[in-house]
């Protein structure tokens, strides 16, 4: 890394088929910019992400992970959010109880039509993850 | 090499030690372990929670490491392990034996390089217990004494105000070269304290595995006895019996990927112990010791009938970890006794 | 620091072969020095095979000590590491450390009838024997070799054996009977019996799955085989190969070491762990 | 006041008349004073059976055991297995029958009240004996007396309780089918979840602190895990390495196998094995204290498991092992749970 | 299992892609995957030539897996899948990765750009890694349906399956089938009798050759998924042979039983034979075996005697049917909510106190007073009736939080049919607001409201009383702040719809969900409002939702058109992409059965099983599982685990 480099978080960023990945889609298709820190995954649900995801996605160095998908009600499984709600509730306070900074686990709502929406989250969690620095609380060390 | 030091001064004579990395009992949440100390040693342990093997045979040690470029063959770079020198102050009698029991294992047939080049530059400065610390201490009836200086380079006694301290190799002696302006000359009444000392804690009674020396012969007799299964019956598996034996010395060797393409990772070596059940799985499903009764048999029987049996000695040295840190308090003392009296 | 025994050599795959195919494939894979030479060994030795990233499994040579040009090791995917030998191409590049374990005896029994009993992929650690033997055709009496898997699709160096025939006796048998096999139907310990052979002046070498070798000693001692003229290998898991790391240990035994191969006599001394 | 006659009266008389196959209580050990788990199929064995504070162990992990590993030796399959069950115990079971680990009428619940106090805590005691030995001890009221060379020493029950008693809400084993000792609930001797309220008093920084210095500590024995009744699974999902594999495990699972942790007992591994199996307990845990007690090196585990339930408590209104047909935590949800944290 | 070759096809779409991300860079990293055995860059993938050099080199190359780069998969994840799969590979062993919309067009940095498609791309190459080669599931399609619940909705419903060729079997509870809808006298907002529309069709159900009509009858179980249901039937005897029966009346006349008549809601009396309406399809008497003292010649008998046409059978036995259809439309109404709940307002005690439906029953000719409005306690013309909205509705605190929807219309519509049967009368209406949503509503409601006879008091009741003989309302006009207190000779409470007894039951059979309120949960609340959670279930009328006629009635055409388009198919191909349970891990804690959403797992024999028909693979059982012991095919935790690895690799 060069001095003038600055630190650009590494973000992993699960996202709903249905809602937040097409919502991503609307951003790109209006051509909002935004950051790229955040790598997306897609998967079908939020309530397909296991909270192993976001242990091994922290394990593996991310400095912060972004769960989002479609808002209560509209979900295509009908209830794959609620699930996800509250998983995503545990492992976001167990994460801040041993002392990770709350800001680096985010969730959010963003539907097929929030374009605008999806990359103010992103924006704003790499805004949010900046002052925070590198997550090395949970990763792995590097094999020396 | 035997003298006298002020307990006041051992302070200065681990300050003398400069090319030593000095290991001292500390109480930390609760628990005693080794850990890294500069001047202030206190010796007023029980015995630690953990044993010292973990200088010579660290939890985690990594052989190599290994990189490929797609298409390429891959690189190999041996890890070695660093040449920090290691004095352990205050190692029990018991923990003491275990590093030659330690020895055979891996210089046995070949010898293990990681083990060695560590062993080699770690210096076992004993304690000799005045008075059994546990009351599941039984080094005397397998072969130990709470003054033994098995395994030790340097033999303390805790004569109240002082130290009488022994070189019992030729790098204790050097230890005690370091600092040499700080020991006195024992004298008589010194050396008469020693003896009395030592005999009072020989004396004082201890827990008993029952004639040791037959216990090969009946655990051998005792193979498919059933007490195995019953006295196992509670056995959660968790190895905390092994883990924190002075000689146990089973491991695991694992490829740890850091990341794929190109492939980069290492080699490492990591604790693993008799009591987790798929130590001995075939990949077949097939387990040779399938429930708790066949691994606690061969815990036991490794310490008291198969290493007898290749080492002319038991492997345990009657720390009483296992006895006093099972959850579920399975006690070798009871089992090896009980299996015994049991034997045909 | 000395050689370090833990760290493998490199070798190259120069040859790969489907053996069988299914849930428990089996495929023979030869490899050859990445530079210098590879180690010698004995028959029934074994080697420590590292896919670097996945682990390392330990696997019979199962290509006679005469041939100096390469090894060959056969391998069943059953897990991790043999699962990803399975994924391999010639010409990719594995790691190698050995030999481990004692050997078959095999200048002992100059003279004599050597019947030869495998299973499954147990023929993987006697074929070094199989092949060593007619190679030195002149130094032994008969030779037998009786093998068989659960289906004639699961029978592996078919084509060797076919070979075989012509200088020595070889029976094939498969579990059930199926439409086009002309050899035996049944289990190998059946085989065995059906053939009678004479424990005169003989050694048998029964390699496979547990069960079958546990018969097969039962029906050879039926018919007059001493357990000392009984040998076979045992294959408990193994990590370092080196007499440490305790896994293979059954009784006073660590088998990479003192074992894989043991008389029946001296097997019957150790606790039945393996 | 419970009077161990009437356990080992319960206990011989079922065996006798072939009720249950085995019962599965507590007897004095080896170990001076310490009880240990036992398993009685004879009704002579009843007279050893105990019921002291040191009888802390959570039996309900040999129920487990006995499904998983001990079902080819059963002699009569059929009968029930009685078990010993403290109030967190009894919760326990009632997770694992929620779970269809087995059934009710496989068990056959001998529910003891921990009434005024609970069971001790090992380490405290050692604090307040400061290296003398205790061969015996005895509940009487709100006290623990312990005989010692020094002559009998009474001890305040609450001194030595384990911490998880004294915040203990239930201390009654509400499922049951037998039941000895008064119904206490309600005694609450320090408010439930005090010792984590005053931890999470502190900063974020000094939480991080204390923390990444347990998990440096953690020597990855998994005792708690193989202590842990509801840690049941046949391969564990972040190390499957120190649990048999089943028969029915392939060759493609194995080989497919997710490394979510490595086997280096380092603090980035450690954290994500803790962390995990925090999460799994969620909803789960009755908070039986097993495995904080279990851990050789004390690292404080059920303060993770507590501050779940207490999240499952005042986020979702879930209390673990409530009942047996009740729903389970993270595989359902209400209207009304809290979405105030997703943007 | 060997490894995979997989093709990296990186797309510069033009310079949409290119402009922004360093293709050349993208496609050199790829080929630098263990699993790549070919990569490509081209300008224009999707067009024809980019799609055949794409088919060109998976048979060239031997590709066994293929990962586009380019745009969204929603736009071409189709075409290269039917590439791929011309090309002679499954075509679920190709995905896209998309660095355009989610890359090229959202960052302008190049060097950020370029690493970041390289990161999407490696995660999608990592997932194809292990994607496995599928085949839609096919399911064999019982070409046939049933139809629970003889409403409107269930009428409507079964004839449209019907007319389409397809047989049905419509089971109602009931001895009639009509619904509430055959109870009403006339219906807003044109004000026709409700009989007239409905008796047709009634009749054409009886007469149509695809029909099988079940009335008097319940569904027991059902078993099975979509495309393939077995239904077991519960037929309760008559002991009237409808065949027979003349519906001449002889025996009502001879029966010594008299109990309520529920069909007229007990404002009048029946005997143990009856027929629940004239107009009752099947036209048969049905004798109530409850009520009959004892379907014994011995101990009465009367019956049987005096039928001429011989069609009273003592004997006759219920049935239970087993009916195997391929989808079923649950159509079973709702009932109104209980007076008794509503203590300020008599409770049900107080006999001038009605329900809608008995004030329906009071205007309707064919009703307990041949269509005079009398008042139950001295059958005299009430001339100040009061009309009370929102009973039970719209009061999350103590009873329904919703809004019944249609009771401001029929409010008003009883407002106008009172005035026509006592057209000196007076009527009140306490409402809290009007809502008239729906063509012609408001000017109906309106006209009503401009009625000077008829006054909109806007307000609450507070409590109602017997007072003198009449009834006294108690209640505030909210827009001048007065206390009003009327003594009605009748008061009519529009009482909340609520799930009918006969919903909260199948519900439960059929395994599917309710919503907070107790209706049926539709599948998704914009875009499968017809389709219950569970495949091949639908869901028409006020079993869902309360609702109207001309909404249930379309409610009900759109739930056949479901049925006719499932059961047009001869087998129904299901995404394949569907959860598996690995059984080495499972041990059967239920937890995925508790979370799946589409209710596709049990337990068996102590491990979860997935139902391959029902599985929509959301994923919500694999992130319950604690074990990891159930993925979603192609979606897999180690898949998505090597994604999160490929993503963060530097
Ligand atoms: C003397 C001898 C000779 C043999 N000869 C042959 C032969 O010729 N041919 C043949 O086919 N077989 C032979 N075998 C058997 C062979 O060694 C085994 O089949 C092979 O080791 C299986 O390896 P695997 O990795 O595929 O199996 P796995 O069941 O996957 O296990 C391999 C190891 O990997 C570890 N492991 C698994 N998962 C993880 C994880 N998630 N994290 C960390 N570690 C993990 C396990 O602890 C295990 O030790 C022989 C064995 C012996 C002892
Ligand atoms: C007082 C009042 C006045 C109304 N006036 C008008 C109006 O003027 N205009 C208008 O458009 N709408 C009006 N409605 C609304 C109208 O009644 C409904 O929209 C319509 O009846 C809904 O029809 P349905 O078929 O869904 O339900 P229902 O009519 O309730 O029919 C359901 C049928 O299913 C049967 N059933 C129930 N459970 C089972 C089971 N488990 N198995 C088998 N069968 C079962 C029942 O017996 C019944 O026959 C009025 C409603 C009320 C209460
Ligand atoms: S004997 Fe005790 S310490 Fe050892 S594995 Fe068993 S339960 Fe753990
Ligand atoms: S076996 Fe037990 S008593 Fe013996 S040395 Fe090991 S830990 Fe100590
Ligand atoms: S927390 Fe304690 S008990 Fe659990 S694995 Fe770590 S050291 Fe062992
Ligand atoms: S940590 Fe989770 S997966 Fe592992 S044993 Fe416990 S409950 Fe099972
Ligand atoms: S949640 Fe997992 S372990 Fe439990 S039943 Fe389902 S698949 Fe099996
Ligand atoms: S993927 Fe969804 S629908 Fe399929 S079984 Fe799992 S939870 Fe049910």
């Amino acid at each position: 890394m060069s001095e003038q480099q600055v630190y650009e978080p590494r973000i992993v960023a699960f996202l709903c088929k249905w809602c937040s990945s097409a919502g991503s889609d609307l951003a790109g298709v209006s051509r909002i910019q935004y950051p790229a820190n955040a790598t997306p995954i897609t998967v079908p649900c939020t309530g397909a992400i296991s909270p192993m995801y976001i242990m091994s996605a922290f394990n593996k160095g991310a400095d912060g992970v972004l769960v989002s998908g479609c808002h209560i009600g509209d979900c295509h499984y009908i209830e794959g959010n609620y699930l996800a709600r509250r998983k995503m509730k545990l492992i976001m306070e167990l994460l801040e109880f041993i002392g990770v900074e709350p800001n680096r686990f985010r969730m959010s709502w963003v539907s097929a039509a929030e374009g605008a929406k999806f990359a103010k989250v992103v924006t704003d969690f790499v805004n949010d993850l900046k002052p925070l620095g590198p997550q090395d609380k949970l990763k792995k060390a590097e094999h020396t | 090499m035997e003298k006298i030091l002020d307990k006041k001064r051992i302070d200065d004579w681990i300050a003398a030690l400069d090319n030593w990395d000095i290991q001292g009992p500390v109480l930390e949440d609760d628990i005693w372990s080794y850990q890294p100390v500069s001047g202030a040693v206190r010796l007023d342990h029980p015995n630690t929670k953990q044993s010292p093997k973990g200088l010579a045979f660290p939890q985690r040690e990594i052989f190599f490491k290994f990189e490929q470029i797609k298409g390429e063959a891959p690189r190999l770079t041996q890890v070695v392990p660093d040449e920090q020198r290691h004095a352990v102050f205050g190692v029990r009698p018991c923990d003491g034996r275990g590093v030659p029991r330690m020895d055979l294992v891996f210089n046995d047939h070949v010898e293990d390089n990681y083990y060695q080049a560590r062993r080699k530059n770690v210096a076992y400065v004993g304690l000799a217990c005045n008075k059994p610390p546990s009351a599941n201490c039984f080094c005397l009836s397998v072969g130990g004494s709470p003054v033994s200086t098995d395994g030790l380079d340097v033999q303390m006694t805790d004569l109240g105000d002082r130290y009488f301290v022994k070189a019992i190799t030729e790098t204790g002696k050097g230890l005690m070269a370091a600092a040499g302006k700080l020991f006195a000359e024992p004298s008589a009444a010194d050396q008469k304290q020693v003896k009395q000392v030592h005999a009072e804690a020989v004396a004082y009674p201890q827990r008993a595995v029952r004639n040791v020396e037959e216990v090969p012969a009946k655990l051998k007799a005792s193979f498919k006895s059933p007490l195995w299964q019953e006295l196992a019956q509670a056995c959660i598996g968790c190895g905390i019996c092994t883990f924190l034996c002075p000689t146990c010395h089973c491991f695991d060797i694992n490829d740890e990927v850091q990341s794929k393409a190109p492939l980069k990772g290492i080699r490492v070596r990591t604790w693993d112990n008799c009591q987790f059940p798929d130590f001995t799985m075939h990949s077949s499903g097939h387990n040779p010791r399938e429930n708790t009764g066949a691994r606690l048999r061969q815990r036991v029987a490794h310490k008291f009938q198969y290493f007898p049996e290749n080492f002319g000695m038991p492997q345990c040295t009657g720390c009483g970890r296992c006895i006093s840190e099972c959850p579920v308090g399975i006690d070798i003392i009871n089992v090896v006794n009980k299996v015994a009296e049991n034997a045909a | 620091m000395p050689h370090n025994i833990y760290l493998p050599e490199l070798a190259r795959i120069a040859y790969i072969k489907d053996e069988v195919y299914g849930e428990r494939a089996i495929k023979t894979f030869r490899v050859e020095p990445v530079d210098g030479e590879l180690f010698e060994h004995a028959c029934g030795q074994c080697a420590m095979l590292s896919i670097f990233g996945r682990g390392e499994s330990m696997i019979s040579i199962a290509s006679s000590p005469l041939i100096r040009e390469y090894k060959q090791f056969s391998i069943m995917r059953v897990g991790r590491v043999s699962s990803a030998f399975h994924d391999l191409a010639v010409g990719d590049v594995i790691g190698l450390r050995g030999p481990y374990g004692n050997s078959f005896p095999i200048d002992d029994w100059r003279g004599k009838n050597l019947y030869l009993i495998g299973g499954g992929c147990g023929l993987a650690p006697i074929w070094p024997v199989i092949t060593t033997a007619v190679a030195q055709r002149a130094n032994f009496k008969n030779i037998t070799v009786f093998y068989g898997g659960r289906t004639s699709r699961d029978i592996m160096y078919r084509a060797e054996l076919e070979k075989l025939r012509e200088s020595i006796d070889v029976h094939l048998s498969i579990d059930k009977a199926e439409e086009g096999w002309d050899g035996y139907c049944g289990f190998v310990p059946a085989a065995v019996m059906d053939k009678d052979p004479v424990p005169d002046n003989a050694i048998a070498i029964t390699c496979g799955p547990p069960i079958m070798i546990k018969f097969v000693i039962q029906n050879l001692n039926k018919l007059g085989f001493k357990d000392e003229q009984i040998y076979t290998t045992i294959e408990n898991k193994m990590k370092c190969g080196l007499g440490k790391c305790g896994r293979c240990n059954v009784g006073k035994d660590y088998v990479c070491v003192k074992g894989p191969v043991y008389s029946w006599e001296e097997l019957k001394s150790l606790p039945e762990e393996y | 006041m419970i009077n161990i006659q009437d356990i080992r009266e319960t206990a011989r008389d079922m065996l006798t008349k072939g009720e249950v196959r085995a019962v599965i209580g507590y007897r004095r050990g080896s170990r001076g004073m310490l009880a240990e788990p036992t398993f009685i199929t004879s009704a002579e064995q009843a007279d050893e059976l105990v019921w002291d504070p040191t009888c802390f162990h959570n039996l309900s992990l040999y129920l487990v055991h006995d499904r998983k590993f001990l079902a080819h030796i059963r002699k009569n399959a059929e009968a029930p297995v009685a078990i010993v069950a403290k109030g967190c115990d009894a919760r326990s079971i009632v997770v694992l029958m929620q779970e269809h680990y087995f059934k009710r009428e496989d068990v056959y619940i001998i529910g003891v009240s921990c009434e005024g106090t609970g069971v001790l805590d090992e380490r405290k005691l050692a604090k307040h004996l400061n290296g003398a030995q205790a061969s015996n001890v005895a509940f009487d009221g709100g006290d623990f007396v312990f005989t010692t060379a020094e002559g009998e020493k009474r001890l305040p029950a609450r001194e030595v309780m384990a911490d998880r008693c004294l915040e203990c809400r239930i201390p009654f084993p509400r499922e049951h089918n037998i039941v000895f000792g008064e119904d206490k609930t309600g005694r609450q001797l320090e408010a439930p979840f005090a010792a984590l309220t005053r931890f999470e008093a502190q900063g974020t920084g000094a939480r991080w602190d204390f923390w990444s210095h347990h998990f440096d500590r953690c020597i990855r024995c998994f005792a708690c895990r193989s202590v842990c009744p509801m840690c049941y699974c046949d391969e564990c999902v972040v190390d499957s390495i120190t649990f048999p594999v089943t028969t029915e495990t392939t060759a493609e699972d194995k080989a497919n196998r997710i490394r979510w942790i490595e086997r280096s007992a380092v603090r980035s591994e450690n954290i994500t094995y803790l962390m995990t199996r925090a999460m799994h307990l969620a909803g789960r845990c009755t908070d039986c204290g097993e495995c904080e007690r279990a851990c050789p090196v004390n690292v404080p585990i059920r303060l993770l498991n507590n501050k779940m339930e207490r999240e499952a408590r005042e986020q979702f209104g879930f209390e673990p092992g409530a009942s047996i047909g009740g729903p389970s935590l993270v595989a359902s949800f209400l209207d009304r749970d809290p979405g105030d944290f997703i943007r | 299992m060997t490894k995979k070759r997989t093709g990296v096809f990186v797309c510069h779409c033009g310079t949409n892609i290119a402009a922004t991300v360093d293709v050349a860079k993208v496609a050199k990293e790829m080929a630098g995957e263990n699993t790549v055995a070919f990569t490509q860059e081209y300008v224009y993938m999707c067009s024809e030539p980019g799609q055949e050099s794409v088919v060109q080199a998976i048979k060239d190359n031997k590709l066994d897996s293929v990962v586009v780069t380019c745009c969204s998969p929603n736009l071409h994840e189709k075409t290269f899948r039917d590439n791929a799969e011309r090309a002679g590979i499954n075509n679920f062993t190709c995905e896209i990765a998309n660095i355009r919309e989610q890359c090229s067009w959202v960052h302008n940095d190049k060097a950020k750009g370029t690493e970041k498609a390289i990161k999407i791309s490696r995660s999608v190459v990592r997932r194809v890694n292990r994607n496995q080669a599928l085949d839609a599931v096919a399911v064999n399609v019982t070409r046939r349906a049933m139809v629970i619940g003889g409403g409107i909705a269930g009428i409507q419903a079964a004839l449209d399956i019907a007319n389409a060729g397809i047989e049905v079997v419509l089971v109602e509870k009931q001895a009639t089938i009509g619904g509430r809808m055959l109870q009403l006298s006339e219906t807003f907002p044109t004000l026709d009798c409700s009989q007239c529309v409905l008796s047709p069709k009634m009749v054409e159900v009886k007469r149509h050759p695809k029909i099988k009509l079940m009335t008097y009858s319940d569904v027991q179980e059902v078993t099975g998924s979509v495309g393939n249901f077995r239904v077991k039937v519960h037929k309760r005897s008559t002991f009237v042979d409808p065949d027979k029966c003349k519906i001449c009346d002889h025996c009502t006349v001879v029966c010594p039983v008299v109990v309520p008549n529920e069909y007229e809601l007990n404002l009048t009396a029946r005997r143990a034979i009856y027929i629940p309406y004239a107009q009752a399809i099947p036209a048969s008497f049905t004798l109530d075996e409850d009520a009959c003292l004892g379907l014994n010649p011995v101990v009465c008998g009367k019956c049987k005697d005096v039928c001429e046409a011989g069609a009273i059978d003592y004997d006759m036995r219920s049935q239970t049917v087993v009916e195997d259809v391929g989808a079923i439309v649950v159509a079973t109404g709702f009932d109104l909510y209980d007076q008794a709940n509503m203590q300020e307002l008599g409770g049900g005690k107080i006999e001038d106190v009605l329900d809608g439906l008995q004030f329906e029953r009071l205007c309707s000719a064919s009703g307990a007073t041949q269509g005079h409005v009398l008042r139950p306690s001295d059958h005299k013309e009430p001339k100040e009736v009061v009309f009370i909205q929102c009973v039970g509705s719209r009061d999350p605190a103590k009873h329904c939080a919703y809004c019944s929807k249609i009771c401001c219309m029929y409010t008003a519509k009883h407002a106008r049919l009172y005035k026509k049967h006592v057209p000196d009368g007076r009527a009140y209406v306490f409402y809290i607001d009007i809502r008239s949503g729906g063509k012609g509503y408001e000017e109906f409601v309106q006209r009503t409201m401009e009625d000077d006879d008829t006054l909109y008091l806007r307000g609450r009741v507070s409590k109602l009383y017997r007072h003198n003989g009449k009834v006294r309302v108690l209640g505030t006009d909210t827009l001048t702040g007065q206390n009003v207190e009327i003594d009605a000779d009748m008061v009519v409470l529009a009482l909340a719809m609520v799930p009918s007894k006969g919903t909260t039951e199948i519900a439960k059979v059929l395994k599917i969900g309710r919503d907070k309120d107790g209706f049926m949960a539709e599948a998704h609340p914009k875009l499968r409002p017809v389709e219950s959670v569970t495949g091949g279930i639908y869901l028409a009328g006020a079993a869902q939702a309360p609702k109207d006629i001309p909404e249930t009635v379309a409610q009900a055409g759109a739930a056949a058109a479901k049925v006719i388009a499932l059961l047009s198919q001869a087998t129904l191909n299901r995404s394949p992409l569907i959860a598996k349970v690995r059984r080495s891990h499972c041990t059967g804690c239920g937890m995925c059965v508790e979370a799946c959403p589409f209710i596709a797992i049990r337990l068996e024999g102590g491990k979860a099983v997935v139902n391959e028909a029902l599985c929509e693979g959301c994923g919500s059982c694999s992130a319950t599982c604690l074990r990891a012991a159930i993925d979603v095919k192609n979606v897999t935790q180690l898949q998505i685990y090597e994604m999160i690895e490929a993503c963060l690799a530097v």
